[in-house]
């Protein structure tokens, strides 16, 4: 269509400006704020030039992880929570977005539209629904210990005692991340599975494999690029996550590495190594969404977010 | 003679033993007097649920006016907010002797004229109506003191703490609490609590103010062995959890836990179920207090509302209708409380008396280089 | 032959998980909406329905000030978010689709990275950049406007260029055909066809808004900044009445209605399809 | 008279690419001219430079004598019917069809009474109400029609304006098409890469390859005096033969293919050396074997494909080339007696061999190639 090449980037300009400002320059602040100083009330004072910056705190925050300190400690736990969240989100999740996909039929409508429904309710509401079926005395307590889930965690050490789901146990911060999370982990790969063509199925079947063999030969195949998004799009904010903890836990052995960054900055006067921790996260956090697109590009699936 | 430890922006840091009288300067001077309250609304700066309704309420009334309370969470997102210019208030409350310094340092505080506050020394206790952080009262008044000490259900826990030779080595023996145990989230007074515990099995007196790096990373090390023990939540929602049973055990605000008894218990659950114990000599109190914002455009109102507080009637209604916190107010004690019923006996040593404030400790601002040891430990402990 | 395709034995497995699993997501919700309305001031224990959380004379969502104020803020940072970032949405969007050449990809991926930015990277940036850079704005309800807007500004652009991929140039060549000039061309043509994904997008900021909890808080400056979401954050770990559940599921109601409203505009419009892209756009 | 195009060295280069590389055209007023090629070949970047739509990177567009190659498209006295027809989804029919009227100063009874008009030389009065998504194709078509025809216009253009309709509704839009031309006396320029619609429809038809025009002449002319290679092969099937011009022979040029030597009366009957012989299968007579003489081949059938009316028969010939011919199904015992391995003679009449020049620089592209011979491989009606 006619008009000047610049007409467009005019109409672009202000949302440009926007998000340099607040996104960019706001991104930047976190850098010099870490590779800044502090002054004598401990306030910080961001080094702007680059030529100026203080490795010092960044440095000794990875000081810290080399040698076992504190942020090695939570990072580690923070890993292994998001690993069992995304694991266990991937067993039940499958199963729930292949037979929508695949199985639904004439319910596929209803069904779906149950599955979206908890992206829109408030996190912290479902959050503190757990909060109160999970107290001692509450109904989701009563149901866990009537069907025996209670006696199996106590028998395999992952609950403390009867009713003490929310005595600080790291199995309850992974069932909350789990449950919190997963509607987002569902929906990525319900797309992908529907989106599979159910004649290529018949064709493997056609072709001699069996249901086994054809669902993990050319389904599963298929769908990998929806796990993969799935994945890499609960495990991101996970990794930010600290209220979560905060609310079904608040025990230190349950702390996540956005508990640290909350400590540091919202709560405390540290605001520079607090800075210096978001920067180190970031960092880890953009090195695994590389590895995401690079991985997806390769397998020419560059999945949509 | 000792070269003592400076704090923010090279301010002394107040001790007992190193009274500050904090400048008055030219160009931050005390309202003149004689001047009558401007209109409202007063901007309040305060801890959540920390005054109560009613008593705004009466003060609105009397003064035809408007009061608009914000509030905060804990101190360091007060000073943090405050130190960042971002907000701006008439009144801040819920501050104490650890922000002094902070306060002072980023010139946040507009000094006082005494002319405005008779009921500082009518009705204060006389060593908080000149207390050593703020000499002659310069900059400060204070609002409630509490100190700290032990909360808990004396129907789940058997244990006679209070009668235990160091009632702290309750926390590292409450493995069959596990989990519904709750250590203040405040690294002051969670990191001086093992702290006290070493100095009363030694009969000796803690420096609660250290700055020496192997005592705070002793008292971090004590601190993390309570979560193999007992998995301690680190929170201060004492006051809510205690009288709903969510905790049994509690390293708690003597405040909270009377206010725990006045305000928060569920129907049907009794007052003398919560008991409190907290030490005589050697452990922390701690007193907030009211000052005004720098920037204030209402002094003369600012002033008014302290001088309303400071009132008898009114700080004793504040306190036993809602807040739990004891006002230094020479009228009000225990007994009084005992006799009127209002608390059960169980909770008698929450109260602060004036002789127990004296042989405690205040936490007070540290160096720059002491804070850091404190941060470090406690972002340790924290990490669990 | 479905049944022939399943490799988990019969389909009844998987709808039994499906089932469960639903069941799992939303009842505990749907628990707590209940609870909102129980008479007593447990929330775990029910003693007789009642409204008095919503509507009574104290401790109610209505009469509590800081519930009631809490919502009200929440609805004010929802309005300001929509009234800023639709228009600045719309317009990225449209300048993005028609900018060919050298800067739209880069800045296609600047648009996209607040989406995969976990909150509280955004939120400690935007509040370093609050106290350093920007003090003479401060922490507060602008502050907190602005957080939200920059990264809701992501969601509209997305809805909009997904609308705008689908329409085609072909509509304002034909309106330029016929004799419109340009402005026409955009308001009698191109404007009413983006109607449904506007909409849409200032449903998706508004729901998102009310729902944000990281950036609000860390933006926030006092009490009277504080939102539903930061309520529930801070009174879920202690003991507070059903009230709190009376205000999320006025809370959640607003959002529901809010994006109903909008799935049923544009499919009335667009086509069921495409609403159900948008409706699913969160993810 | 109005509605006259001139195309001067119009040129159109999209960053690296030339989609239209310096073509003259002459659209006389008045007439049904198409362009016609395979797709990229240019012609719709044509008409959308003629449209206003894409600015010429130089040349001139002379609409009755003045430039307005940068002139914007609302300024142009043109009009479009869209491949996608481009109705409004957001107004009725009837407001479609107003919507360019406002830009005329007309009285509101005026502007009715035209739509009015309008949607009767169409037919869809009694479709005004309706909204643009509750219409069929070819009803779209007409609408689109009308929203264009209402503001008069010197000339029309139409991209593929049939493309997206089923055969049969095709076939009568077309006759259609034609007739309200002939009625209104404009200049219709279309755009098309259906050769026989092309040849149906036109007054003059331009054949455009590789952003050039190879071609621009009457329907006829394109068909039976193709002036190029690739002209003789998208229009129709067309025999093709590798051969050797040695020169005018009284009227015509012998031609050397394979071992015999042939006289072609048609084309560059001037040409020396390599060049194509280009024969239609309806115009190769096929005889039996023991046929000898002048003008003929022998050859060996390899398929024979049933096509009702007539078989088409693919003679391999000697020297390797392959020839299709159709052999009417008469009846008569010859034509059934074409069974693979039959040997047969070939009568290629001179005033049927047409003498090619391959001027090509460059073949086309292999979609092109592929959709040019989908085409051809219907035969012209």
């Amino acid at each position: 269509m006619s008009g000047s090449r610049w007409t467009w980037r005019l109409v672009a300009l202000p949302g440009v400006a926007w998000l340099s400002v607040f996104f960019l320059v706001a991104f930047y602040t976190v850098l010099a704020v870490a590779f800044g100083n502090q002054d004598t009330l401990s306030q910080p004072v961001p080094h702007w030039n680059p030529l100026d910056w203080n490795v010092g705190y960044v440095s000794e925050m990875l000081d810290n992880f080399w040698h076992g300190g504190p942020f090695w400690t939570v990072s580690l736990r923070t890993i292994q929570f998001v690993a069992l969240a995304v694991l266990l989100s991937l067993l039940i999740g499958y199963p729930v977005a292949y037979f929508t996909a695949m199985h639904a039929g004439r319910w596929k409508g209803a069904i779906l539209l149950a599955l979206i429904l908890p992206l829109w309710i408030n996190y912290l509401m479902r959050m503190l629904a757990w909060i109160n079926l999970l107290a001692p005395d509450g109904v989701g307590s009563d149901v866990l210990h009537s069907v025996g889930i209670e006696d199996l965690f106590l028998s395999i050490g992952l609950l403390d005692e009867p009713g003490g789901w929310l005595n600080g146990q790291p199995v309850t911060v992974i069932l909350a991340l789990l449950y919190g999370y997963i509607p987002f982990f569902i929906l990525p790969l319900f797309v992908a599975i529907d989106r599979i063509d159910r004649r290529q199925i018949d064709a493997a079947r056609d072709l001699g494999a069996s249901p086994a063999s054809a669902f993990f030969r050319v389904t599963l195949p298929l769908s990998w690029a929806g796990i993969l998004a799935g994945a890499v799009l609960i495990a991101l904010p996970m990794f930010g996550d600290y209220y979560t903890a905060d609310l079904v836990s608040a025990s230190t052995q349950t702390n996540m590495i956005g508990n640290q960054i909350d400590e540091f900055m919202r709560q405390g006067s540290e605001k520079v190594t607090g800075a210096a921790l978001t920067l180190l996260l970031s960092t880890f956090l953009l090195a695994l969404m590389f590895y995401y697109l690079r991985t997806t590009r390769r397998a020419g699936t560059a999945a949509e977010v | 003679m000792v070269q003592k430890p400076t704090g923010p922006g090279g301010l002394p840091l107040p001790r007992t033993d190193n009274s500050v009288t904090w400048a008055i300067t030219d160009e931050n001077k005390p309202v003149k007097d004689g001047g009558s309250p401007e209109p409202g609304p007063l901007r309040v700066f305060n801890y959540a649920d920390y005054i109560d309704p009613a008593t705004l309420k009466k003060f609105q009334k009397e003064f035809s006016t408007k009061v608009e309370v914000a509030t905060y969470n804990s101190a360091d997102e007060a000073i943090a907010k405050l130190s960042s210019g971002a907000v701006d208030f008439d009144l801040i409350m819920g501050l104490s002797g650890s922000n002094i310094v902070d306060l002072i340092a980023h010139r946040l505080l507009a000094p006082l004229n005494h002319s405005y506050l008779p009921n500082l020394e009518k009705n204060v206790w006389a060593e908080l109506a000149d207390p050593f952080y703020d000499r002659g009262s310069h900059y400060t008044v204070p609002y409630v003191v509490w100190m700290d000490g032990i909360g808990w259900r004396n129907d789940k826990v058997k244990e006679d703490i209070a009668g235990m030779d160091v009632p702290w080595d309750i926390f590292w023996q409450a493995q069959a609490y596990r989990g519904k145990v709750g250590i203040l989230d405040d690294r002051r007074d969670a990191l001086s609590m093992p702290m006290q515990r070493d100095a009363m099995h030694k009969g000796v007196r803690p420096d609660l103010n250290t700055e020496d790096e192997d005592v705070v990373n002793k008292a971090q090390a004590d601190l993390s062995e309570l979560s193999g023990i007992c998995n301690p939540k680190v929170a201060i929602t004492d006051y809510q959890t205690l009288p709903e049973g969510k905790t049994v055990l509690h390293h708690s605000w003597s405040g909270d836990v009377l206010a725990a008894a006045f305000y928060y218990l569920p129907e049907g659950t009794p007052p003398d179920v919560l008991s409190f114990w907290g030490p005589d000599e050697n452990g922390v109190v701690q007193n907030d207090f009211f000052c005004i914002g720098k920037g204030t455009k209402r002094p003369v109102l600012a002033h008014s509302f302290i001088n309303f507080m400071l009132d008898e009637k009114n700080a004793y209604d504040n306190f036993v209708n809602f807040n739990g916190y004891v006002p230094p107010q020479k009228g009000i004690d225990a007994d009084v409380l005992l006799k009127q019923d209002l608390i059960p006996k169980t909770l008698e040593s929450a109260v602060v008396r004036p002789d127990q404030f004296a042989s405690n400790q205040e936490l007070l601002q540290l160096s720059v280089t002491g804070q850091r040891f404190w941060d470090d430990a406690w972002s340790k402990f924290k990490a669990g | 032959m479905s049944v022939l395709r399943n490799p988990w034995g019969k389909p009844r497995f998987l709808a039994v998980m499906t089932g469960g699993y639903i069941i799992w997501s939303v009842l505990p919700v749907l628990i707590a909406i209940g609870f909102a309305f129980n008479d007593g001031r447990s929330r775990t224990t029910w003693q007789g329905f009642s409204t008095r959380w919503f509507t009574g004379e104290t401790g109610s969502v209505l009469h509590d000030p800081a519930l009631r104020d809490a919502l009200g803020h929440t609805l004010l940072l929802a309005v300001i978010c929509v009234a800023v970032a639709t228009p600045l949405g719309v317009a990225l969007a449209l300048g993005l689709q028609r900018w060919r050449g050298r800067g739209s990809g880069t800045v296609n991926g600047l648009m996209l990275l607040p989406l995969v930015t976990p909150e509280i990277v955004m939120g400690v940036a935007l509040l370093l950049l609050f106290l350093q850079v920007f003090g003479g704005i401060g922490l507060g309800t602008d502050a907190q406007a602005i957080g939200q807007i920059t990264f809701t500004l992501s969601y509209v652009v997305v809805i909009v260029r997904g609308r705008l991929v689908s329409i085609g140039p072909e509509f304002e060549e034909a309106a330029a055909d016929l004799g419109a000039p340009r402005r026409d061309q955009f308001f009698r043509v191109l404007l009413p066809l983006l109607a449904p994904a506007i909409v849409a997008s200032a449903a998706v900021a508004f729901a998102t808004s009310i729902d944000d909890f990281v950036v609000t808080q860390y933006l926030s400056s006092d009490a009277s900044t504080t939102t539903v979401s930061m309520l529930l954050y801070s009174s879920a770990r202690g003991a507070p009445t059903p009230a709190l559940n009376a205000i999320a599921t006025v809370n959640l109601m607003i959002t529901l209605l809010t994006l109903a409203f909008a799935y049923l505009v544009y499919r009335r419009f667009a086509g069921r399809d495409e609403a159900t892209a948008v409706a699913t756009l969160e993810v | 008279m109005d509605g006259e195009i001139h195309l001067e060295e119009l040129c159109k280069k999209f960053d690296d690419f030339v989609a239209v590389d310096g073509i003259d055209l002459y659209m006389p007023p008045g007439e049904f001219f198409t362009l016609l090629g395979p797709s990229g070949c240019g012609k719709t970047t044509t008409l959308r430079m003629v449209a206003g739509f894409e600015r010429p990177t130089s040349g001139r567009i002379l609409l009755d004598g003045s430039d307005v190659a940068r002139v914007p498209p609302h300024q142009r006295n043109v009009n479009t019917v869209f491949q996608s027809y481009a109705l409004f989804p957001h107004l009725d029919v009837a407001k479609n069809v107003a919507f360019g009227l406002k830009y005329h100063k007309l009285s509101k009874d005026e502007r009715a009474k035209r739509v009015g008009e309008a949607l009767e030389l169409v037919d869809m009065t009694e479709f005004a109400r309706r909204k643009a998504d509750q219409l069929s194709g070819g009803q779209q078509q007409r609408v689109a029609l009308a929203r264009a025809l209402v503001l008069r216009p010197r000339v029309l253009l139409l991209d593929e304006p049939l493309g997206a309709l089923d055969a049969q509704l095709r076939k009568n839009l077309q006759v259609e098409l034609k007739a309200l031309q002939a009625e209104l006396g404009i200049t219709f320029v279309f755009v098309t890469h259906d050769q026989a619609e092309a040849l149906t429809m036109s007054d003059r038809i331009a054949v455009m390859n590789g952003g050039r025009v190879e071609q621009a002449a009457s329907p006829k002319a394109i068909y039976e005096e193709p002036d190029t290679v690739f002209v003789a092969d998208f229009l129709g099937v067309s025999n093709l033969l590798g051969a050797k011009a040695m020169g005018p022979d009284g009227g015509a040029c012998a031609v050397q293919v394979g071992d015999r030597t042939l006289r072609a009366q048609q084309g560059a009957t001037e040409a020396r050396g390599e060049v194509k012989v280009m024969i239609r299968p309806e115009r190769i007579v096929v005889e039996p074997h023991a046929n000898e003489g002048e003008q003929r081949m022998p050859g060996m059938v390899e398929r024979s494909v049933y096509l009702g009316g007539a078989y088409e028969v693919h003679i391999r010939v000697l020297g390797g080339e392959l020839l299709k011919a159709m052999v009417p199904n008469d009846g008569g015992a010859f034509a059934t007696a074409l069974e693979p391995g039959a040997a047969v003679s070939l009568h290629l009449p001179s005033d049927a061999l047409r003498v090619l020049i391959q001027t090509e620089p460059e073949e086309p592209d292999e979609d092109a190639v592929s959709m040019a011979a989908a085409e051809a491989a219907q035969p012209p009606r």
